[in-house]
């Protein structure tokens, strides 16, 4: 195993590997930040992590390596995911600016930061690498062991009641007690009449015998959707999906393939 | 090949995080590039482990690893709660610091 | 013996003390308490007088140290006191005099329900005064100086509720305080001159200084004398000065404080024989003085107006004299002394009369009173008589000895001055004349209605009562008036004579006036005969004037000088046209001037501030993401920091 | 251990502060007569401090006491009196009483058509004073630059809420009006003199560095540094000394108040009640002067010379302007403060001349000022009290009603204008004397101040005093006991010290011949010395 070889100079071949993955690295990281998706952002970080997990190993952080496949983009990915679909896969975010100069100012100052950084690294003397090949002697599991169970341990403990208290806060704050009776239909209808804006029921989505999810909305009689018939949580990830349109283009080819075939009758009685 | 690139490439990944968090309005993206950055802080932890020829440095990512984990609950709870009130998740909506 | 001059001084200062401090239960009794202690400081001064005599001319000076004073460094000032024959005569006049008029007062302010105030008023006078005499360093006598402008201060204004009076006692305070400003500048230079301010020290070393010092300390004297004594330019005060009680005009502004300038100028002799021009400027005053005064008293109808430009020319002489040198020392004293006599019984005489007419002062509304008042009309007479320098009388020793040195200080300068003495003299001549006859000859003007009189608007009629006129019934002053009168009438004759019998006065008081003969151009005999010949025309004169003809009571418009001379030659409108308004206006736009620029820089700073921060306050537009980009600037710009502290 | 004598004094009033704050609010009468106890306890510590007090012993500071405070910054809690801070303390532990006794009534609820719509919470107001009171004791007492510097600043605290919380019920245009336009004032006074502080704050921590590298360890202490000056131990480059004593003189000049600078006290004594009023002008100013004397020219000898020409010209200015205006002013309080303003002058200009005359006659002019100026404001609040208006124009021939009031007030007017044989006369010209002895054209032109005086005491007693007598003053009552009780004392005092302030010089002299020496000034000597035996030639 090149654990105990591992030198303060990379290999070649790991030199190879960082300029190759480590371009991926960033392209992944560019497109987290630049895709309109969510979902396409949580990917390609996922991909990012994965590199990096890969970059771990090569560092002799065999441990940190797994752990980062497992729980990163094993765990917390998916936990993004879960969130994600939960408020919306489609929820495309435009890209375009609201706040006044927000960009400039953060292009400005990232820039400004990594150069600094870069630079920072670059005037720090860290010429002079010893490998982790003693410290990973004992293998490298087993030295973080030692290390947490001894120096770190008490550390250790705070970061495990840190985690309770997370899982504890996450529930609090996404768990919602219902306190009150649900109203029954009689209440809702009266209530209904009450603010009478909108005395009937809503009305069901779907267009008849077209097409009947729930992200499509009813037309009304003059072929516009209608928005209520939608339900909010869809309308709010701004997801209907306006059939109108799409239907009278669908209407047209109907036309057209029943015209072809008709031209083609013709050309057969020739 | 100097095993200093890693760093350069965490000090990358970390400005391209930052830049994320700054330019973009869903709250959840922003999670992620926090995430990026939390990552590429560990990179350069590892690296500096490997550069000091002890295992602190990993010991240190593993624990950001955790804490980063237990951010990640909270925080995308409290985005899952904001959504169900707002019915939105851009971070613009919710600017409630100002008077 | 010389523990006693303290006690001169404290004497009536208790009086003062007891009569302000003790309330309304001295009221009954005030008046002879205030009397009381004006004769207990009287009859301190007699043996001390003796005591003075009793030794020779050498020896006639006594000291009293009682404590120091301010010592801080070289400066040392301490209360004590000298007593040499310079003071004793003053001591002797002002307790005289001051007593007799006390005793006058008690009939005078009979009806005034604040009586027993003036008295306190008039003990705090005479303590002031006699502290100004019997001082022997500046300081001293500079607290005494300010203390005689306090009493004086309240003594004009003794009537406050009238706004004329209030007035008058504020101007003559201020005029004054210019005047004590040269006082205290003085000393001020006596001080880094001598590093003392002691007579003694200070005269001994006149010597050894530079006569450009002594000059200074002169000037700055002579402006304090002007001040007090009334001389030009700071005389404008003693004319509304007259607003005070009649007493407190004949006591303070004819006898006594005013002259306090010829003493302090007297007392610096030395100072001033060292300084030439010092002493012409002295004798300029004086003479200007002298003849300003009496411009302006022959065009007054007021009486008590006329009777003090009487008193600023008669001052005029003494400054004259006093600015003579040695040869004038002496007799500015003695008129000084006569003066106070005479002048103190004309006041007196006018203040009987007003009591008589309802407090009337508008000689238009006097004549033929002689019949009605003969004590006062005797008393007054003789006064006249005295002023006018009738050969015999007081007057007429004092004023011809004056004349004379004027003549003989020699040179066309000498000439100038006696002039000018000899033309005063025919002006007091004419002057008070005049005020004789329209008092008490003449037809009875008073039976008749007052027409209101446009020549003097400031005259406020007093004896008329709305609707129909009662015309005011003459009468004579109760004996507690007439008798201070007919004393001082008594000295007004015979002080002069005694006086100049075989020079006493002048001996008595060469020890400290070193004194020397002057050498008039003309012989002696001539000047008197002059003197006299220039008296008579100006009685002459003033018979054809107001003798022969009627007196109109509502007074002509008069020559251009007239009128001018009516409002004092204009200098009061000068006063009020430069300094009152124009200082006026200096304060308001100065106020002004406070709010809007220095306060309006610390409020324009204040504002600029809060328009800053409302600037910054837009940076905090409450996104999340704008924060987190300064979070990462500052970020950077700390890196930045460590990298440069890291001298990169 | 000796008794700390000195703590205790400046402890006494602290302790009544907190202990006349804890009176339960009902109990107001039991509040105010617990404040003026311990003030007179003050004032019998003060005496006694006077009286343990050596003039002339070796040594610049007397009834010392010294401990560490913070050892890592050097600052020591170190006190110690010279003849000044005697005579100072000895003014704020006398005046204080009277203050209180004035301001008997000034913090009762109010009464009237709407019954305590404003509380006004009595403990408050007595407890405030006496704190003022136990922050200017010390300051007069510290020795140690730091200590000096906090309890300088914390002196605002008790003032801001003395101005801004207690007007007099004479506001014109209503209680909401002269609420606000207090407000206003008491922020004012507090921000101007705050600016000042943390300047000064500044050049208290450059002293420190200065002498944090050039003695080793750095220190905050007067005595040890001006001893590091003599031995030449110390030596401030003349840059950082001109910066440093310009920081330390800004504050000064800010409290003093020195032209132009002094826009904050007419607004802070109009607003305020009268005892509130004189508290500021009477006892707090006298801070910023007195340090002047003790630690800007001892501290910075030469910059202080440097800076002694323009100081004396704007010395100058704040004379003749505070008179110019004061003239010019409507308001009887707004008045006073421009008076006092003239008399900053006079006392700063006296400072500045660097004469034995010049500064013993400040000395003297800090205490007569503070006498004459309680006499004269305090009478002015009775006045006010009576007719509920600050305005002359609204009072006139009050002398006729209340002849006693108005005596007292023309006492105290003359002692402004310092007549002769009164105290202020004293101080007054010993500083005109000592700035003449060495600056000639400045002592003349100050001269001018005394007939300037004359002017605005004389009017403002004409207009209210005399004159025929206004409708509403008819039926003024005059002085009640209590009032008189304020004034009289006062004005005794004025008398005594104008007659025989031997003593006071006594206490001065040896305190102003040692910073003279510190700041290595000799009085000019006369051009013609008068021998000794002059008086025998005679």
């Amino acid at each position: 195993m090149t654990t105990t070889s591992l030198a303060a100079e990379a290999s070649t071949g790991e030199a190879v590997q960082f300029w190759i993955l480590g371009t991926v690295a960033v392209l992944g990281a560019l497109s987290t930040i630049l895709l309109k998706r969510a979902v396409h952002s949580a990917l390609s970080l996922a991909g990012t992590m994965i590199i990096l997990a890969v970059f771990y190993l090569a560092n002799g952080a065999y441990f940190l390596g797994v752990v980062q496949i497992v729980v990163y983009t094993g765990a917390i990915m998916m936990l993004f995911l879960f969130v994600v679909m939960l408020v919306g896969v489609t929820a495309a975010d435009s890209l375009k600016e609201t706040l006044k100069g927000q960009r400039w100012l953060a292009a400005a100052c990232g820039l400004g930061f990594g150069i600094l950084l870069i630079a920072g690294i670059g005037n720090a003397s860290l010429k002079h690498f010893n490998g982790l090949g003693e410290a990973n002697a004992g293998g490298n599991v087993q030295g973080l062991a030692a290390l947490i169970f001894t120096k770190y341990v008490f550390a250790f403990e705070v970061t495990g009641a840190l985690l309770i208290t997370a899982a504890v806060g996450a529930m609090v704050l996404t768990h919602r007690e219902r306190t009150e009776r649900a109203r029954t239909q009689r209440e809702q209808s009266e209530a209904r009449i009450r603010d009478g804006k909108q005395v009937t029921p809503l009305p069901a989505p779907g267009v008849y015998a077209r097409h009947n999810a729930v992200d499509v909305p009813g037309l009304l009689p003059d072929g516009t959707p209608s928005e209520l018939t939608v339900n909010p949580t869809l309308r709010g990830r701004g997801q209907i999906r306006d059939v109108s349109g799409e239907s009278l283009a669908e209407l047209k080819a109907l036309e057209q393939r029943s015209e072809e075939r008709l031209g083609r009758s013709e050309e057969a009685k020739r | 090949m100097n095993p200093v690139n890693y760093l350069y490439l965490a000090a990358l990944l970390f400005t391209i995080g930052a830049a994320g968090v700054l330019i973009r309005r869903n709250a959840i993206v922003v999670f992620m590039c926090i995430e990026l950055m939390l990552n590429a802080c560990n990179l350069a932890f590892v690296a500096f482990s490997r550069m000091h020829g002890n295992l602190d440095g990993q010991i240190i990512a593993f624990f950001t690893m955790v804490v980063a984990a237990a951010e990640v609950v909270v925080g995308l709870a409290i985005i899952v709660s904001i959504f169900r009130t707002r019915h939105t998740a851009s971070v613009d909506d919710a600017s409630l610091m100002k008077l | 013996m010389e523990n006693l001059i303290a006690l001169l001084v404290a004497a009536p200062l208790a009086g003062a003390a007891l009569l302000l401090c003790g309330g309304r239960r001295l009221d009954r009794a005030g008046h002879w308490i205030g009397t009381l202690f004006a004769l207990a400081s009287f009859a301190l001064a007699v043996p001390l007088f003796t005591e003075l005599l009793g030794r020779d001319a050498e020896q006639r000076t006594l000291h009293q140290h009682l404590f120091s004073w301010i010592p801080v460094g070289g400066f040392q000032a301490d209360v004590a006191f000298q007593l040499d024959q310079l003071s004793m005569t003053f001591v002797l006049l002002i307790t005289g005099v001051g007593s007799l008029i006390h005793i006058y007062s008690v009939g005078y302010m009979e009806h005034d329900e604040r009586r027993r105030r003036f008295f306190g008023y008039l003990n705090l006078f005479l303590a002031a005064m006699l502290l100004l005499v019997l001082a022997d360093n500046y300081l001293l006598l500079y607290v005494g100086w300010e203390g005689v402008g306090l009493a004086s201060y309240l003594l004009i204004g003794f009537w406050q509720h009238k706004p004329s009076a209030a007035t008058a006692a504020k101007k003559a305070f201020l005029v004054n305080r210019v005047g004590d400003m040269g006082l205290s500048i003085a000393i001020m230079l006596m001080f880094t001159t001598f590093g003392t301010f002691a007579f003694g020290p200070v005269l001994g070393a006149v010597g050894e200084t530079s006569e450009g010092k002594l000059t200074a300390i002169g000037l700055m004297l002579l402006l304090a004398a002007c001040g007090k004594s009334a001389q030009v330019p700071l005389q404008s005060w003693l004319g509304d000065a007259m607003e005070g009680p009649t007493p407190v005009s004949a006591l303070i502004h004819a006898a006594t404080m005013v002259t306090a300038g010829v003493y302090l100028i007297t007392r610096s002799g030395a100072i001033f024989n060292g300084a030439p021009d010092a002493q012409t400027a002295v004798v300029v005053v004086g003479a200007v003085t002298l003849l300003f005064g009496a411009i302006v008293g022959c065009a007054k109808d007021d009486i008590k107006k006329a009777l003090a430009g009487s008193t600023m020319s008669q001052i005029g002489y003494m400054i004259l004299a006093a600015g003579l040198g040695p040869i004038g020392y002496a007799f500015a004293i003695m008129h000084l002394v006569t003066h106070g006599f005479f002048k103190a019984g004309l006041f007196l005489g006018a203040g009987s009369v007003m009591h008589g007419m309802n407090d009337e002062v508008d000689m238009r509304r006097y004549g033929g009173l002689r019949k009605y008042m003969p004590v006062t009309f005797i008393t007054f007479g003789l006064g006249y008589l005295a002023i006018i320098g009738f050969p015999g009388l007081s007057g007429f020793f004092s004023k011809d000895k004056i004349i004379e040195a004027a003549f003989a200080k020699g040179g066309t300068e000498g000439w100038i001055l006696g002039g000018a003495a000899l033309l005063g003299a025919a002006i007091t001549a004419f002057y008070m004349t005049r005020v004789m006859l329209m008092t008490f000859f003449g037809e009875e003007r008073w039976r008749k209605a007052p027409t209101p009189s446009p020549a003097e608007p400031s005259v406020e009629p007093a004896a008329e009562t709305r609707g129909e006129y009662t015309p005011p019934h003459p009468h004579e002053s109760p004996k507690s008036m007439t008798i201070p009168m007919i004393l001082l009438a008594v000295g007004s004759v015979a002080a002069g004579g005694l006086f100049s019998i075989n020079e006493a006065f002048v001996k008595w008081l060469e020890p400290v006036t070193d004194f020397e003969h002057g050498h008039p151009p003309l012989s002696a005999s001539a000047i008197t005969t002059a003197t006299i010949v220039v008296m008579v025309l100006g009685v002459a004169l003033a018979y054809f004037q107001y003798g022969r003809k009627p007196v109109p009571a509502v007074a002509p418009r008069g020559s251009l000088l007239t009128r001018a001379a009516r409002r004092d030659l204009l200098q009061d409108d000068f006063n009020h046209a430069v300094l009152v308004r124009g200082g006026g206006e200096l304060t308001r736009a100065l106020v002004q001037l406070d709010h809007s620029v220095v306060d309006g820089a610390v409020r324009g700073t204040a504002a600029s501030m809060g328009g800053l921060s409302g600037r910054l306050r837009q940076v905090q537009n409450g996104f999340a993401r704008s924060y987190a980009v300064q979070m990462l600037g500052g970020a950077a710009v700390l890196i930045a920091a460590t990298l440069l502290m890291r001298g990169v | 251990m000796s008794f700390p004598l000195l703590t205790a004094t400046a402890a006494v009033p602290a302790i009544g502060a907190i202990a006349t704050a804890a009176v339960p609010a009902a109990k107001r009468t039991v509040a105010k007569w617990l404040a003026l106890l311990f003030s007179l306890a003050t004032l019998v510590l003060a005496a006694v401090v006077a009286v343990r007090f050596t003039p002339g012993a070796k040594g610049p500071f007397q009834l010392t006491e010294s401990h560490a405070w913070i050892r890592s910054f050097g600052v020591r809690y170190e006190l110690g009196v010279d003849g000044i801070a005697v005579a100072l303390i000895a003014l704020t532990a006398l005046l204080v009483p009277f203050v209180i006794l004035a301001g008997w009534h000034d913090a009762d609820p109010m009464e009237g058509p709407e019954p305590n719509r404003r509380w006004r919470p009595t403990q408050g107001f007595f407890a405030l004073i006496l704190a003022v009171e136990a922050m200017v004791v010390i300051s007069f007492e510290a020795t140690d630059v730091f200590l000096f510097y906090i309890f300088f600043e914390a002196m605002l605290i008790p003032m801001y809420f003395l101005i801004g919380g207690f007007g007099d019920r004479a506001g014109s245009g209503g209680e909401e009006h002269s609420a606000s336009l207090r407000s206003q004032a008491a922020v004012k006074f507090l921000l101007y003199n705050l600016a000042g502080g943390l300047i000064m704050l500044a050049a208290v921590i450059g002293l420190y560095a200065a002498t944090a590298d050039q003695l080793g360890s750095g220190t905050f202490s007067l005595t040890e540094i001006v001893q590091a000056r003599a031995d030449g131990k110390l030596a401030l480059g003349t840059g950082t000394e001109r910066l440093l004593f310009l920081g330390f003189f800004f504050a000064f000049a800010v409290k003093a108040p020195l032209w132009p600078l002094h826009t904050w006290l007419p607004g802070a004594m109009g607003e305020s009640t009268a005892p509130v009023a004189v508290l500021i002008t009477a006892v707090v100013d006298k801070v910023g002067t007195f340090a002047m004397l003790r630690f800007c020219l001892q501290l910075f000898p030469e910059a202080s010379s440097w800076a002694t020409p323009v100081i004396l010209v704007l010395a100058l200015v704040s004379i003749l302007y505070g008179a110019l205006l004061a003239v010019g002013q409507r308001d009887i309080k707004r008045l006073i403060a421009y008076a006092s303003i003239s008399h900053f002058g006079f006392i700063i200009m006296g400072i500045f001349a660097m004469t034995s005359q010049g500064q013993g006659g400040a000395t003297l002019y800090m205490v007569n000022h503070g006498i004459s100026t309680a006499a004269l404001m305090l009478v002015a609040g009775f006045l006010i009290s009576r007719r509920g208006s600050r305005l002359i124009a609204d009072y006139g021939g009050v002398q006729k009603a209340a002849p006693v009031l108005a005596g007292t007030f023309l006492v105290g007017g003359l002692a402004t204008l310092s007549l002769p044989g009164l105290a202020p006369f004293v101080s007054e010209f010993l500083v005109l004397v000592g700035t003449f002895s060495r600056y000639p054209a400045v002592g003349i032109v100050a001269t001018v101040g005394i007939v300037l005086a004359a002017l605005y005491v004389l009017v403002l007693y004409q207009r209210t005093m005399t004159g025929p007598v206004k409708s509403e003053v008819r039926a003024m009552p005059d002085l009640k006991a209590r009032e008189l009780a304020v004034v009289a004392p006062l004005i005794a005092l004025l008398l005594f010290l104008g007659v025989y302030p031997k003593p006071l010089t006594d206490l001065v002299n040896p305190a102003v011949d040692h910073t003279l020496s510190v700041v290595d000034q000799h009085d000019p000597r006369p051009d013609v010395p008068v021998k000794a035996d002059a008086e025998a030639a005679k």
